[in-house]
């Protein structure tokens, strides 16, 4: 039986692991779009978890939304990708400084 | 009775005639300006006589009343007002007779200047603001007048304005006025502290007030709060009356045209001082400390400013130095307590020195504005009237045997003689010798001009005038002066020489200039007056000098009797029992002829006849001595020349000094520091710092983050892992 | 409960449904329409903020009544900031069309997008559990990262709207972790039982801690306060201005109600732990925006510095913490949209073809083309340094007699001193217009609605600031 | 006694206003028209003001001709006005002194002219209005309002560094003033704690507040006023904006903005925090007398007119601020009893009047020279009495005025102050009495300078003497400053009840 605190402790980790793969990773965008899809799910990890320790649905709801949500935001993220792309013809983080001071 | 309408009417009808001449002087013209003023101080003197005869002859009261209250601040009741008893009544009549006459004397003296109505509004506003200043009853008032005059003589020393010499006079003369006046307000603030106000009655009966009081003005050291009041007081009086250190404008001011040296800088604005002090001998009186203080201080004028008489050649300047030295006479009455004694020296003064100015201004009218005793000489047979009433003046000022002179000078220094308080025996060797050198000096100036070969044939010095571009504060000398002489009197002489000519150069040209181009040529001529032929001025001059030598010659035995011995001054003057000098003297009183054989046996009389002996001998019998005793004693000739070298250390301390302290004080203090570092530095530092932190803003999408996550953990650390 | 449920539910979200309603229609009107009749999507928006205001002031209520299990509020305050979100959305559409027009912009999607962001706001306006602020937020934020992007010609645009996605979704992330985190210990997601809740596990309960300080930065970066605020310059300068223009107006109005649901509603037993973290920001907001703004040479940019400035503000009257502070706070916020929407409407009437007019320079000897623009623009910046007689003075009085008032001064006295470094950048605004000459001779071709909106605006900062109590005892009203 | 029954304050504040509303509407085309429009709404204002100073009543302390009205009840602030005896003349003063400017511009300024003038216009209502505020908040907003039409006046109409001069103007004036807004703020709270919230003044003054909430709130509104006056050393905004400041605006800086600073100390400082005053008076008056002295020496070697007549002015307030809190050293030092404070204060008021129609007219002078030679330059003059005598009476008496000669309002203040600071120490009455001499020789330096002497160039000969508008504005200036002069008994009758009260009000520890 696992406890809470080891599912906390994951979700914990891999929010952080996305948090630093966010402001590491100086390469590409797209891998900044997946940092954050992990840390959705960093999230959806402790609400499930809490939803089952307390016997609440809410948490599990909130789950689907943030999932739908999620995926709307991965949509608009490549989208705006694309766009830039077109633009630069490049999706390299470090070029991402025309504007500054 | 005297009605206050007299009065006022006394006071404005100087000041209309001088409005309307100042104000539409264009209008009425140069006939209209000379009659309305003269008219309006001829009404003056009328009435002045008048009140002085309710006064002596029919006996009416004092008076003491307010015409309308200036203002009321905290209970103190700040009034204008008049108080007329003998004193000022003797001063009225003095001031507005001398007035009246060299009113009469400008109609000659300026009458081909421009600035004629100009010249006529500003003698008669002057008489009104004297007016004001003698018959004020309380201290703003006489602060007032005190000013006033002080404007006009401003005024008129620069009358000649496009002369740099004339406006650079008239500021340090009025600079060194406000050094006076700036003790003065501080005495009349003590006097309204401690008196709670500044009506003479009040303060002299609450005196005792005053006398209780001590105050600290350096820690630990207590002074007599009557001491400072006092001081304080008199230092206002020298500046007005020109005493050492404050002299330095008297000499400068002749550079005003001779009318006003007559009025204003022999007569009667210099003796304001005197009058003052005398006025407050109530307050005087009860510190001896300050008394000695006025002793010394006029002691060290009458002596020390008579021997600068001794070498200079410009005549208006000789007879300056004499009234320099004849204040100084008087002030040291004050500080023995004979202040009958100054107000009598002052009132014979005042005529006899009136005329000798007057005299010398129809010398410069006769020699076409020449001012060089040097270039003078003989003119007694051209000029026989002017010569007369001027040898009068003299022997008055050299105290004569029965003359007014005599008597004023004499009593005075009996007075001095008598007196016991600190400083009294310099005092009295001061004016012992005094008497010598004035007697030299005033010899010196008729032989020189008078008798003697007829030197005006031969031509005149040239030279030009640098503008005194001193600051003001500066009691600054001429720039010509400044640059040290050889010890060779010849060149002294030369440069004093070329001074006067310059002087009197600039005298023509700002009338040439004045007339515009077209006058302007005719004076072409201007500073070499080549051959001339001295003349007789006309009647309009030499009446006034005839009016001023009959009370020169006169006025002295006429009323010693009642005014130094008798009760003239009785409720006026204050003098306590144990300085009461003058009370002694009267003791062996028994009439003027008295006083005249009593003095033939006392030195002063000898002294002054040695005086103008020694005059003869070097200027009539020798000409020749001057020059080498002049070299002979070099130095003391050249301190002489140079007017113990008053001017140029206050040039260099004063006027440079508080111009170096304030361009430290402003580019330092606050362009550099004020603005320069805390105004405009700050400004500077944000600015500097938005461009550090700007660069925080890098355009780094992992920095932004990065931003983020450091905010996130800072808040994390700080509330949660405390 | 149950009664109120089945009575008021639809009614008092009204108005949200019927603007979704209104979306789909104009969204489907829209796909028929060729370039020519785009004004009749335009039009349809206007009508439909029309019909919203109709419906909000219509079903109206007096006090606070909840719907959908008390997933939704309605109450007095609600109802105000929606009716002027719809103002000020209006407003930036009318300021926007002709600069959409003249750069191709003026397709259906910008107002259909502009529509669903107001319905994030309104959904937060409204939102009375976590979830439904989470909804909300999230509507709104996509809207407006596509609206960023919007200029597909722009590089500069989708960079911006690049790093405006990224940060946003790390804030979403931070602001979700943060409400798991509260509802694991709370054991709830409806705000008015969080409230109890928090009070019985007890208000220093370092889990609650922990999850508010991640709710915080959530929160911050909505607002766009230090050192969350690294997107506002970037997105303000790069974002097409009408974007910049809509950015700057409604959503401020969403984070300040983000604000009060949850750290004033749902949290308010936390006061002082998120009254602390709230001044490290604002006072870091104010900084940072005051002293950078001085060096930026582009408007927008300085606008976006400016902004954070004025954050720090609103902040100061929810830092405090009391009811004063509440009203404070959201009248700063409706005054600051009004003088923000001018600003950047000031930008909109400058640009022509081919010229942004978003340089500081641009406006050189305004005074000498358009006198009674420059004056309007003078107001504005007079107001929003805070100068009376405008109505920015009262705004920020107003805070800082909240922060006084909870004995705060030395922080009342640290701002104004700041807004004195403020005052600089916006004089030399005015100073450009008035005391400089022009540096062209173009003059403003901008159309009568605009100018006459953008005067009406103007007018209404002076006006405002003469009788601030119109808008004053509004905000004390909803906000008993 | 007040008769009058109709709100002349609400008249006096706002008819300017509105008249500045109608030029800017009117604009530069019909300039013609816009310029009897400013006169005549000035013209009219100062009418009514003496309307004012006829119908008070001397006898009270009390404000009078109060109108109150509800502004904001958010913050309980109401739109109250009211005089006393320091408001009064100052109102006077300023409704004396507009209709002078916009005679003096009337041909002078061809760039914007209606805005030029609705500046001014605006301006005057708004100065009313502060002099006239009995609600802080009305008070603060007037106050801060204020400086927007001098900010334009400066930058639009100055001279080559306005720009510099303005900002500084602005910032350093807006700096010194929010710190007061943050105090009164306080204040007001404390009152919402003592039950009635309330911005009134009266009630701050009534306010009990402790000796360290009193400090800092002195402190603040020290910085307020001090930059305001302005004091020692805080006053280096004033030369720069006077010398690039228009004629008109110079004018206005000088005659009646700088008094806003005195009067302040008067309304807010002393009666508001006694107790620190009693504290702190050390702090300002030893600036006030570093002011006198160092000022006086800083200004006589300016070569810039306006530069050496701003910093005489500096100087002369320095008086002002001396004079206003004398009270506490006279306490001090004559064990409690508090004769010569109301003569400060007097002295104070005074000063400030006469300060305002003496520097006012030092500025119009030069701005009379500088219309015509377009120098400010001492040494671009010389000898202009040659060309000018009629300018060059006017110049030396108001140079006299400013030097403080008697019969000139320039001495009554100077006088007052002096005696009354005499009580106090002997050394505060020894270096105040230094302007005696510093005055007279940086102003007449200047006159013998720039008016006497033989005519120094060809623009000085090219001079034509004073036109009728100048005459008007020179000779108007001249009757007031010799008036004041000859007769001040007037002002001071007026200004008696409310400087006793003054006194025994502050004389009244908080503690």
């Amino acid at each position: 039986m696992i406890s809470l605190n080891f599912v906390l402790m994951l979700a914990g980790i891999l929010f952080a692991l996305s948090v630093a793969g966010i402001f590491l990773n100086r390469k590409n965008v797209i891998l900044l779009l997946m940092c954050i899809e992990l840390m959705l799910l960093a999230v959806n990890f402790n609400f499930i978890a809490f939803a089952r320790q307390l016997g609440d649905l809410g948490g599990q709801v909130f789950v689907f939304f943030i999932l739908t949500v999620a995926a709307a935001e991965s949509a608009i993220g490549l989208a705006i990708l694309v766009v830039l792309f077109r633009e630069r013809k490049s999706i390299n983080v470090e070029q991402l400084d025309t504007m500054k001071g | 009775m005297i009605s206050q309408s007299v009065l006022l009417t006394i006071v404005l009808a100087p000041l209309l005639a001088a409005i309307l001449a100042g104000i539409a002087g264009k209008v009425i013209g140069r006939a209209g300006a000379h009659t309305v003023t003269i008219a309006g101080v001829g009404i003056a003197f009328g009435l002045s006589a008048y009140v002085l005869k309710l006064l002596l002859v029919d006996g009416a009261p004092i008076v003491n009343q307010t015409v309308y209250t200036w203002l009321v601040s905290d209970g103190i009741r700040m009034e204008v007002g008049f108080l007329v008893d003998n004193l000022s009544a003797m001063m009225m009549t003095v001031v507005t007779f001398v007035s009246l006459c060299v009113h009469v004397y400008t109609i000659g003296y300026m009458k081909d200047d421009p600035g004629y109505q100009r010249f006529f509004a500003y003698i008669s506003l002057f008489t009104f603001s004297m007016l004001m200043l003698v018959m004020s009853n309380n201290f703003m008032q006489l602060f007032f007048g005190w000013e006033a005059v002080g404007v006009v003589s401003y005024l008129l020393i620069g009358f000649w304005y496009t002369r740099p010499s004339a406006i650079f006079a008239n500021l340090k003369a009025f600079l060194v006025n406000r050094v006076g006046d700036f003790g003065f307000v501080l005495g009349i603030a003590g006097v309204a502290y401690y008196t709670g106000s500044l009506d003479y009655a009040t303060v002299f009966n609450a005196r005792d007030a005053i006398v209780a009081n001590t105050m600290t003005i350096f820690p630990g050291v207590e002074w007599q709060a009557i001491t400072v009041v006092c001081i304080c007081l008199f230092v206002g009086a020298m500046g007005k009356s020109a005493q050492v250190p404050l002299h330095v404008w008297l000499p400068d001011s002749m550079e005003g045209p001779t009318p006003i040296s007559a009025l204003i800088h022999a007569a009667t604005m210099v003796t304001a001082g005197i009058f003052m002090v005398a006025r407050m001998s109530p307050l005087f009186e009860l510190s001896e400390t300050a008394l000695s203080f006025v002793l010394v201080i006029g002691a060290t004028t009458a002596f020390f400013m008579g021997l600068l008489g001794l070498v200079n050649n410009d005549i208006k300047r000789v007879v300056a130095y004499s009234t320099l030295s004849q204040l100084g006479y008087m002030t040291v009455a004050l500080g023995v307590s004979a202040y009958a004694g100054a107000l009598f020296h002052l009132m014979t003064h005042a005529f006899f020195k009136a005329l000798l100015f007057l005299a010398a201004g129809s010398v410069i009218i006769g020699m076409h504005h020449e001012q060089d005793m040097r270039k003078m000489g003989g003119l007694k047979k051209y000029m026989p009237i002017t010569y007369w009433t001027s040898a009068i003046g003299t022997l008055a000022l050299i105290g004569f045997p029965g003359t007014s002179g005599f008597f004023s000078k004499d009593a005075l220094i009996e007075a001095v003689h008598a007196s016991h308080i600190p400083g009294a025996t310099y005092a009295y060797w001061c004016v012992f010798l005094g008497v010598f050198i004035t007697a030299f000096y005033s010899f010196r100036l008729v032989f020189m001009t008078f008798h003697g070969p007829e030197r005006f044939r031969e031509g005149a010095a040239h030279g030009s005038h640098d503008d005194h571009a001193a600051p003001p504060a500066a009691a600054a000398g001429h720039g010509h002066d400044a640059h040290g002489h050889g010890a060779v009197v010849a060149h002294a002489g030369a440069h004093d020489d070329h001074h006067a000519a310059v002087g009197h150069g600039h005298d023509d040209h700002a009338k040439a200039g004045d007339h515009g181009a077209a006058h302007g040529t005719g004076h072409d001529d201007h500073g070499h007056h080549g051959p001339v032929e001295p003349h007789e001025s006309p009647w309009v001059v030499t009446l006034p000098l005839i009016l001023l030598a009959i009370p020169s010659l006169f006025i002295g035995a006429v009323t010693i009797g009642p005014m130094l011995f008798g009760d003239y001054f009785n409720g006026v003057l204050f003098v306590s029992e144990e300085h009461n000098v003058l009370g002694h003297i009267g003791e062996e009183w028994h009439g003027p002829f008295q006083f005249i054989v009593h003095a033939m046996m006392q030195p002063p009389v000898y002294l002054a006849f040695a005086g103008w002996a020694l005059a003869w001998f070097l200027y009539v019998k020798r000409p020749d001595l001057p020059a080498v005793i002049a070299g002979k004693f070099s130095v003391l000739y050249n301190l002489f020349a140079k007017k113990f070298y008053f001017d140029e250390i206050y040039q260099a301390v004063f006027a440079k000094g508080s111009v170096g302290l304030g361009t430290a004080l402003w580019r330092v203090g606050d362009v550099a520091i004020i603005d320069g570092a805390a105004v405009n530095g700050s400004a500077r530092a944000v600015g500097w710092l938005s461009g550090v932190m700007r660069r925080l803003q890098s355009g780094y999408l992992y920095h932004y983050a990065f931003a983020m996550i450091i905010g996130l953990s800072v808040l994390l650390a700080w509330y949660v892992l405390r | 409960m149950e009664a109120v449920v089945t009575n008021f539910g639809m009614q008092a979200a009204a108005a949200e449904i019927f603007l979704l309603t209104a979306i789909c229609v104009i969204l489907l009107v829209d796909v028929f329409l060729d370039d020519s009749k785009r004004w009749l999507t335009y039009g349809l928006t206007m009508v439909t903020l029309a019909g919203c205001a109709f419906v909000t002031w219509h079903y109206s209520v007096d006090s606070r009544v909840t719907a959908f299990d008390g997933m939704f509020i309605a109450d007095p305050m609600g109802d105000v900031l929606k009716l002027f979100t719809y103002g000020t959305v209006a407003v930036s559409l009318l300021y926007s069309r002709e600069y959409l027009q003249r750069h191709g912009l003026f397709r259906g999607e910008f107002f259909i997008l502009a529509l669903v962001a107001m319905l994030g706001v309104m959904v937060m306006v409204s939102a009375g559990s976590l979830l439904t602020v989470y909804l909300g937020v999230e509507l709104l934020s996509l809207s407006l990262y596509a609206m960023v992007a919007f200029d597909r010609d722009s590089g500069v645009a989708a960079e911006s709207a690049m790093k405006y996605f990224v940060l946003g979704a790390i804030a979403s992330g931070c602001l979700l972790y943060g409400f798991s985190i509260l509802y694991g210990v709370a054991g709830t997601l409806q705000l008015d039982e969080l409230a109890v809740a928090v009070r019985e596990v007890g208000a220093g309960n370092l889990g609650l801690i922990f999850g508010l300080t991640f709710v915080i930065v959530g929160i911050a970066f909505k607002f766009g306060a230090v050192p969350f605020h690294m997107w506002v310059p970037d997105v303000y300068h790069g974002a097409p201005t009408p974007v910049t223009l809509f950015i700057g107006s409604a959503p401020k109005i969403a984070s300040f109600v983000l604000a009060i649901r949850v750290l004033a509603e749902g949290l308010d037993a936390m006061v002082a732990s998120w009254q602390h973290m709230l001044i490290a920001i604002a006072v870091a907001s104010m900084i940072v925006g005051n002293v950078v703004a001085i060096a930026q040479t582009n408007l927008k940019r300085m606008l976006a510095y400016s902004t954070i400035s004025h954050v720090g503000f609103i902040l100061l009257g929810i830092l405090a913490g009391t009811t004063d502070g509440y009203r404070a706070s959201m009248f700063y916020t409706l005054t600051y949209v009004i003088m923000s929407v001018g600003s950047f409407g000031m930008i909109l009437l400058l640009s022509r073809e081919g010229f942004e007019g978003d340089q500081l320079e641009d406006f050189k000897g305004l005074a000498r083309k358009s006198p009674w623009f420059a004056a309007v623009m003078m107001m504005l910046m007079f107001s929003t340094a805070g100068v009376p007689p405008f109505v920015g003075f009262w705004a920020k009085l107003a805070v800082l007699g909240a922060v006084v008032n909870v004995g705060l001064s030395w922080l009342a006295a640290v701002s104004v001193l700041l807004s004195v470094v403020a005052a600089y950048y916006y004089l030399r605004i005015i100073k450009l217009m008035y005391f400089d000459e022009p540096s062209d001779t173009y003059s403003i071709e901008a159309g009568g609605t605009l100018r006459a909106v953008l005067s009406a605006n103007g007018v209404a900062v002076l006006a405002l600031g003469i009788f601030p109590s119109v808008l004053l005892d509004l905000c004390a009203r909803v906000l008993p | 006694m007040s008769t009058i029954t109709w709100p002349i304050l609400s008249v006096l504040m706002w008819l300017p206003i509105a008249g500045g509303v109608a030029m800017i509407l009117l604009g530069d085309k019909s300039i013609a028209l816009g310029r009897w429009v400013a006169l005549i709404t000035t013209a009219v204002t100062f009418g009514i003001s003496t309307l004012l100073w006829t119908n008070f009543d001397t006898t009270t302390a009390a404000m009078q001709f109060v109108e109150e009205r509800t502004w904001i009840p958010f913050f309980n602030s109401y739109y109250a006005l009211g005089v006393d005896g320091f408001a009064m003349p100052l109102i006077v003063l300023t409704a004396f002194i507009t209709p002078l400017v916009v005679i003096a511009g009337w041909s002078v300024i061809d760039k914007r002219p209606a805005q030029y003038y609705a500046a001014f216009l605006i301006l005057e209502g708004l100065m009313i209005g502060v002099f006239s505020a009995l609600d802080a908040l009305l008070f603060y907003v007037l106050w801060e309002a204020m400086l927007i039409p001098m900010f334009i006046i400066i930058g639009i109409w100055g001279g080559p560094r306005r720009v510099y001069a303005t900002i500084k103007f602005f910032l350093y004036t807006f700096l010194g003033s929010v710190l007061m807004l943050v105090s009164l703020i306080y204040m007001y709270l404390q009152t919402c704690d003592a039950g009635q919230c309330s911005y009134a003044i009266a009630e701050f003054q009534r306010l009990p507040l402790g000796l360290n909430e009193q400090l800092f709130i002195f402190v603040a509104f020290l910085a307020a006023f001090a930059v305001k006056v302005p004091m020692w050393p805080v006053h280096t905004w004033l030369p720069d904006a006077h010398v690039e400041a228009p004629t008109g605006g110079s004018v206005i800086l000088a005659a009646i903005m700088l008094k806003m600073g005195g009067y302040g100390f008067l309304r807010f400082s002393l009666p508001i925090t006694p107790d620190a005053s009693d504290t702190l008076d050390w702090l300002v008056i030893s600036l006030s007398l570093i002011g006198v002295v160092y000022i006086g020496f800083v200004a006589l070697v300016q070569n810039d007119m306006k530069k050496l007549i701003a910093y005489s002015s500096i100087a002369h307030m320095g008086f002002v601020t001396l004079g206003s809190f004398l009270t506490f050293e006279l306490m001090r030092v004559n064990s409690g009893d508090t004769t010569g404070a109301a003569m400060g204060i007097d002295g104070a008021m005074v000063q400030m009047i006469s300060h305002g129609l003496i520097s006012g007219a030092m500025f119009f002078c030069v701005g009379v020279l500088y219309d015509r030679v377009h120098s400010r330059e001492i040494s671009a003059y010389g000898g202009v009495v040659n060309t000018m005598p009629i300018f060059a009476a006017f110049m030396v008496l108001f140079g006299m005025a400013n030097s403080g000669l008697p019969a000139t309002s320039g001495f009554v203040g100077e006088f007052l102050v002096i005696l009354a600071s005499f009580r106090a120490d002997f050394w505060y009455a020894f270096l105040a009495g230094l302007t005696l001499i510093l005055g007279a020789a940086y102003t007449l330096w200047l006159v013998k300078r720039v008016v006497f002497g033989p005519v120094a160039n060809h623009h000085v000969a090219e001079l034509t003497d004073v036109n009728g508008r100048e005459l008007l504005v020179l000779g108007v200036l001249a009757l007031a400053v010799l008036g004041l002069g000859l007769w001040p008994a007037p002002l001071l009758d007026v200004m008696r009840p409310t400087v006793e009260n003054l006194v025994q009000q502050i004389t009244v520890s908080k503690l």
